[in-house]
């Protein structure tokens, strides 16, 4: 079994109205030191049997399909090992 | 300079040698980049209009209710008691093609603006959608991201979604049409004009800050869309809706300010378009200093700055002196703003960048000067081909029962709850008659009238004839108000077609245009605002040449208003007009014959409109339990609507001699069914026969089966599962 | 005896709310901005937060509303028994606040849905809702994207046990079915109150069910209880022994 | 400056009608070892000055405060040191 974790982004110069509105209100509650703000997805994937490989090539397919907007958005992942 | 010469810059920016020269004459010099970069996008068709200007003077444009016609943001009629209307259309596309949810919304966002602009309050929106296939996996892909948008971005800026179309046909397959159109009203008096003037007066800039995004964003949607599109593609632009409620609220409250000179919103081209449009309607100039431009990213050149067409954006020019109200207003908001420039004598649009000037372009030239274009129109080779329809070889069927469920199953006549559902069609609660009927019924607050609101337009019609498809599409949307009790006042109209460089695209484009203007003229629905989109092809195929109509009605009292659903047990059911024998262009033909042939139905302007005026006349009097349009699918469509929205049934039998596949499913234009109740039957039977109005007995409201002469004989619930499937 | 309508940015039915309560109630009404850090709420006697989308419901519904700077008095005046009525995103940020218990989430069918929709209303006893009938099947607008309500077992338990679940989605002969949950709400809730009864959560909008030409009138009745109670409190605030 | 990563997530138990229609969208997609889906946010905030214990602090914090709804969700974060 595999643990897949994919980190969804607005590409970079797209705009961010949630990340920017999150910061606002993170300002204006007294945390002054957050800078910049920005808001993704965390898609997280439990996937059968292949190898590491394989596995790998299936997410960079399935995220370029359907998971992520290549118009807007940019993606990475992490994937791991896991016991049944 | 010389350098752009060599390498044809121009080219890359869809200008032609011709319009090269004249940049070069109006500037009296070779153009820098910048500079070449503005003109490339207002002199765009997007922004120029410059294939189709000399097509659009035909339409009529005035009567004695029209405050605004064509030319500001939007137009404005006069509906009597210090109320006024404002409303436009726009296209979104191209964008939606590419990136469909984000598409719709700034689409939505952008018509908004060009209401609020003018210190109207939105009120309104309709959206206008074709999409190819429906069995196609991009098709609802597209579907769902477009719908999904226009739920985004409508519902949280909060204004109603309360009606529209959406079509699915081939003919768009790979080119979709996102239209909106919204609806505004302001009080007489107090119209906010998009102009620059006053020498010295301040330009500010407020709302969202300015990005990168969407660049050359208009001179984009003035080319075909190609393979090469999807490089294209951080040419989206990203709706804020949050910032565009915050946007409208303070724009309605600066329009009430003495030292407010004038409003623009930024929509496409960006500050290239909206600085110089202002001045040139103030016969003034600008001059406008870049790096004071709120932004959003580091190290934007002046190109970018100038172009972007980030979402969210207004310009207020404010007198000297007095910026300090809209500048807290502002602040109250939380928009950003700040003052970029100042109105100048002179007629030039002046630029410059911490100081230096960066590029200085004569006004006149820039938006008066462009180019029109005269292109030549052809009629397409084999529409004698295309239009043959020989009904002798159309098997007419013995039993309709599966063939009515098949066609409320298929996507253009099923229920579209699905998609109205996604919208907030109740916000600000004044939706009489929500979207699912003929037309939208709004009450005025304050007053007894209230608006109706409709958009129509039949591409496949218009692909057989596309002048008698325009004409219909304008007699069609009256008549979808004047069953509602409405009396149409005027018209918005997006022109959806392909290339003008193709005669045959030309050619549609000129020919709907005669017959919209025909139309208008005859129902005195002048054209008040509208918007072209051309370039609707891809890979060389054009999609069905698609004018949409939007029209905007007036009911005197929102009281009597007509909904289509089936009222009462034993009401009696009327048919309004006659049917001919016309299959040609159906619905029906398309799906159950995979037919898209003939010549659409004959449209008699005269009968059309006392047929309307009768029924307006009687949902007036009170005398009507409810009225639909009979349109798309015919008179069985029409009844099975009419039963399916109160799950009535009705025993309909209609004496005819004509084929019983035209009875039941032929498009006959001026035809509406009505329903009353036996009481009133002496009183409409007088006053119909007293108008010389053809109307025939068809049946009575019973049961919950709807059955018609010996062809239909099926359970509401049995329709109602096909409808909804 | 006045009503307050809380304009967050991003609100839009606070002209509803405040039309319904000033032109159809004809109770006194008046709009409190957001951003009024030191306002004490003197003089209002029922608060409203009205629906839209405050800060574009970005982050999560309701969260950023709910550090409102007018959300400071708000939270004090409810604590000392003032009726606070929360329609739609006010229910949101209600629950953010945690003047009531449970989380609204993303409706099951992952979209917007506007809809006429029947709501069986399951308590009377509370200041909102003692002009209507225990049983009583309501017609009354939903529309949003984020209504399913949320909550343990063991609140959920609890709400029941203190009779706070005060509407519940049903269909319209009021039968509590899953075909009638327009959204996947637990135990098909509509809405709720706090312990003490004077606090209300609900998504469907009452305040577009207030006119005959509004295809329903069966909001008025809330907005009337309210009025009533209020009343009866300015009463015994003169002749106490009453 | 601090990079901080938070990740939110639905807790265990409440429906996450999104994950559960990826999943399922995944599977049509033909991607059919995908055997579970859940979605979450990724907040990806930069903040300004303070040591790796100050800011741990505060993000705990305004994470506790605004950026997760513990009746419905869990958070984790990573914090990295960054070059200006
Ligand atoms: N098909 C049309 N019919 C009538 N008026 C039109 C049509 N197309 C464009 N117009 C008018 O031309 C002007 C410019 O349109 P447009 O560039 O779309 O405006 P904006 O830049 O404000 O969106 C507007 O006043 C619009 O109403
Ligand atoms: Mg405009």
């Amino acid at each position: 079994m595999w643990l897949v974790k994919i980190k969804v982004r607005l590409k970079k110069g797209v705009l961010d109205a949630q990340g920017k509105t999150t910061q606002q209100a993170l300002l204006a509650l007294g945390f002054h030191q957050v800078k910049e703000g920005r808001i993704g997805k965390l898609i997280e994937l439990k996937l059968d049997g292949g190898s590491r490989e394989e596995v790998e090539k299936e997410v960079r397919d399935m995220s370029q399909k359907l998971l992520a907007n290549p118009v807007i958005e940019d993606f990475d992942y992490e994937i791991e090992a896991r016991e049944e | 300079m010389e350098k752009f010469k060599e390498k044809k810059f121009w080219q890359k920016w869809n200008l032609t040698s011709p319009e090269y020269q004249l940049i070069c004459q109006a500037l009296n010099r070779e153009p820098n980049e910048l500079e070449l970069g503005i003109f490339s996008v207002l002199w765009s068709e997007h922004c120029s209009y410059k294939n189709s200007r000399s097509l659009l003077k035909r339409l009529p444009t005035e009567a004695s209710w029209v405050v605004q016609g064509p030319g500001e943001n939007a137009g404005i009629i006069d509906i009597g008691e210090e109320e006024l209307v404002v409303m436009k259309i726009e296209s979104h596309n191209h964008p939606s093609a590419v990136e469909p949810f984000q598409g719709a919304a700034t689409g939505v966002g952008g018509i908004l603006r060009d209401i609020f602009t003018m210190g109207a309050r939105p009120i309104a929106l309709l959206d206008s959608l074709r999409f190819g296939n429906f069995q196609e996996n991009l098709t609802q892909y597209l579907y769902s991201g477009v719908v999904g948008g226009i739920s985004f971005y409508g519902n949280c800026i909060g204004v109603p979604t309360v009606a529209g179309e959406t079509v699915f046909s081939d003919s768009y397959q790979g080119n979709i049409l996102v239209n909106v159109m919204a609806v505004g009203l302001v009080k007489k008096g107090e119209i906010v004009r998009a102009v620059a003037k006053g020498v010295g007066n301040s330009v500010i800039l407020i709302g969202a800050k300015t990005g990168r995004d969407g660049i050359g964003g208009a001179a984009f949607a003035s080319v075909q869309l190609s393979e090469q599109s999807d490089e294209d593609r951080p040419a989206v632009q990203i709706g804020d809706p949050f910032t565009g409620k915050l946007l409208l609220e303070a724009c309605l409250e600066l329009a009430q300010f003495e030292e407010v000179v004038g409003l623009q919103d930024c929509g496409a081209a960006g500050l290239a378009s909206s600085l110089s449009e202002m001045a040139a309607r103030g016969e003034s100039g600008i001059e406008v200093e870049v790096s004071r431009v709120p932004q959003r990213e580091m190290g934007m050149s002046p190109f970018e700055i100038i172009l972007s067409e980030s979402q969210e954006r207004m310009v207020v020019v404010v007198e000297k002196g007095k910026e300090d109200r809209v500048l807290n207003t502002l602040k109250r908001w939380d928009l950003d703003s700040a003052i970029i420039g100042k109105v100048t004598e002179e007629q030039s649009f002046t630029i410059k960048d911490r100081g230096h000037q960066v590029a200085s372009i004569p006004l006149p030239s820039l938006v008066g000067g462009t180019p029109v274009i005269k292109r030549e129109a052809k009629r397409p080779e084999g529409m004698e081909k295309v239009n043959h329809l020989d009904l002798k070889e159309i098997e007419e069927f013995e039993d309709y029962n599966q063939i009515l469920l098949n066609l409320l199953t298929s996507p253009n006549l099923s229920s579209k709850e699905e998609i109205y559902q996604q919208y907030d069609y109740l916000v600000q609660t004044n939706t009489l008659i929500p979207p699912g009927d003929d037309a939208a019924i709004l009450r005025i607050k304050g007053s007894k009238k209230a608006l109706a609101l409709t958009t129509e337009g039949n591409g496949r019609y218009c692909f057989l004839d596309p002048r008698q498809g325009a004409r219909i599409a304008v007699a069609e949307a009256a008549r979808n108000l004047s069953c509602k009790g409405a009396k149409p006042k005027a018209v918005t109209d997006c022109l959806n077609f392909g290339a003008p460089e193709n005669r045959a695209s030309y050619w549609q484009l000129e020919q709907a245009i005669e017959g919209l203007s025909e139309a208008c003229r005859f129902f005195e629905t002048p054209v008040i605002s509208g918007n072209v989109s051309l370039y609707n092809e891809k890979e060389g195929k054009s999609i069905d040449p698609t004018p949409v109509v939007g029209m905007v009605g007036v009911v005197g009292d929102y009281r009597q208003v007509c909904s289509l659903a089936f009222k009462k047990e034993n009401d009696l059911i009327f048919l309004l007009g006659e049917s001919e024998e016309e299959l040609g262009g159906s619905e029906y033909l398309e799906v159950i014959h995979k037919l898209k042939c003939g010549v659409p139905p004959v449209l008699d302007f005269e009968k059309e409109k006392k047929i309307q005026n009768f029924c307006r006349v009687m949902i007036e009097g009170g005398f009507l339990a409810s009225a639909h349009d009979c349109s798309l699918g015919g008179l069985a469509l029409t009844l099975a609507e009419s039963c399916l929205a109160n799950g009535l049934g009705a025993e309909v039998e209609l004496k005819s001699d004509l084929r019983s596949d035209c009875c039941l499913f032929g498009e006959t234009q001026s035809r509406i069914v009505v329903s009353i109740s036996p009481t009133y039957y002496e009183k409409f039977r007088e006053a119909a026969l007293g108008e010389g109005i053809p109307f025939q007995y068809v049946g009575i409201v019973k049961g919950n089966r709807l059955k018609i002469n010996q062809w239909i004989n099926l359970a509401v619930s049995q329709l109602e599962k096909s409808w909804r499937s | 005896m006045k009503f307050g309508v809380v304009q967050f940015p991003g609100s839009n039915c606070d002209y509803d709310c405040y039309y319904a309560i000033k032109n159809i109630l004809k109770a006194p009404v008046e709009m409190i901005w957001h951003k009024e850090k030191e306002h004490n709420l003197k003089g209002y006697d029922c608060i409203v937060l009205p629906g839209g989308f405050s800060y574009g419901d970005y982050l999560r519904v309701g969260a950023i509303a709910r550090y409102s700077p007018i959300m400071t008095a708000v939270i004090d005046f409810a604590l000392k028994g003032g009726l606070v009525l929360g329609i739609c995103n006010g229910f949101q940020v209600l629950t953010e606040a945690k003047l009531l218990p449970g989380a609204l989430i993303r409706n099951e069918c992952l979209h917007f849905i506007c809809r006429q929709q029947t709501i069986r209303v399951e308590n009377i006893d509370t200041p909102f809702t003692k002009l209507y009938q225990k049983g009583q099947v309501l017609k009354i607008p939903i529309a949003h994207g984020e209504g399913c309500y949320y909550a343990d077992e063991e609140t959920i338990s609890e709400l029941e046990n203190h009779h706070q679940i005060l509407f519940r989605y049903c269909d319209a002969r009021g039968e509590i079915t899953r075909e009638a949950n327009p959204n996947g709400s637990l135990s098909n809730i509509a809405g709720i109150c706090n312990r003490e009864r004077n606090i209300v959560g609900l998504m469907p909008h009452p305040e577009r069910a207030m006119e005959e030409c509004l295809a329903s009138l069966d909001g008025r009745l809330l907005f009337e209880s309210i009025v009533i109670q209020l009343k009866q409190r300015q009463r015994r605030k003169f002749c106490p022994e009453t």
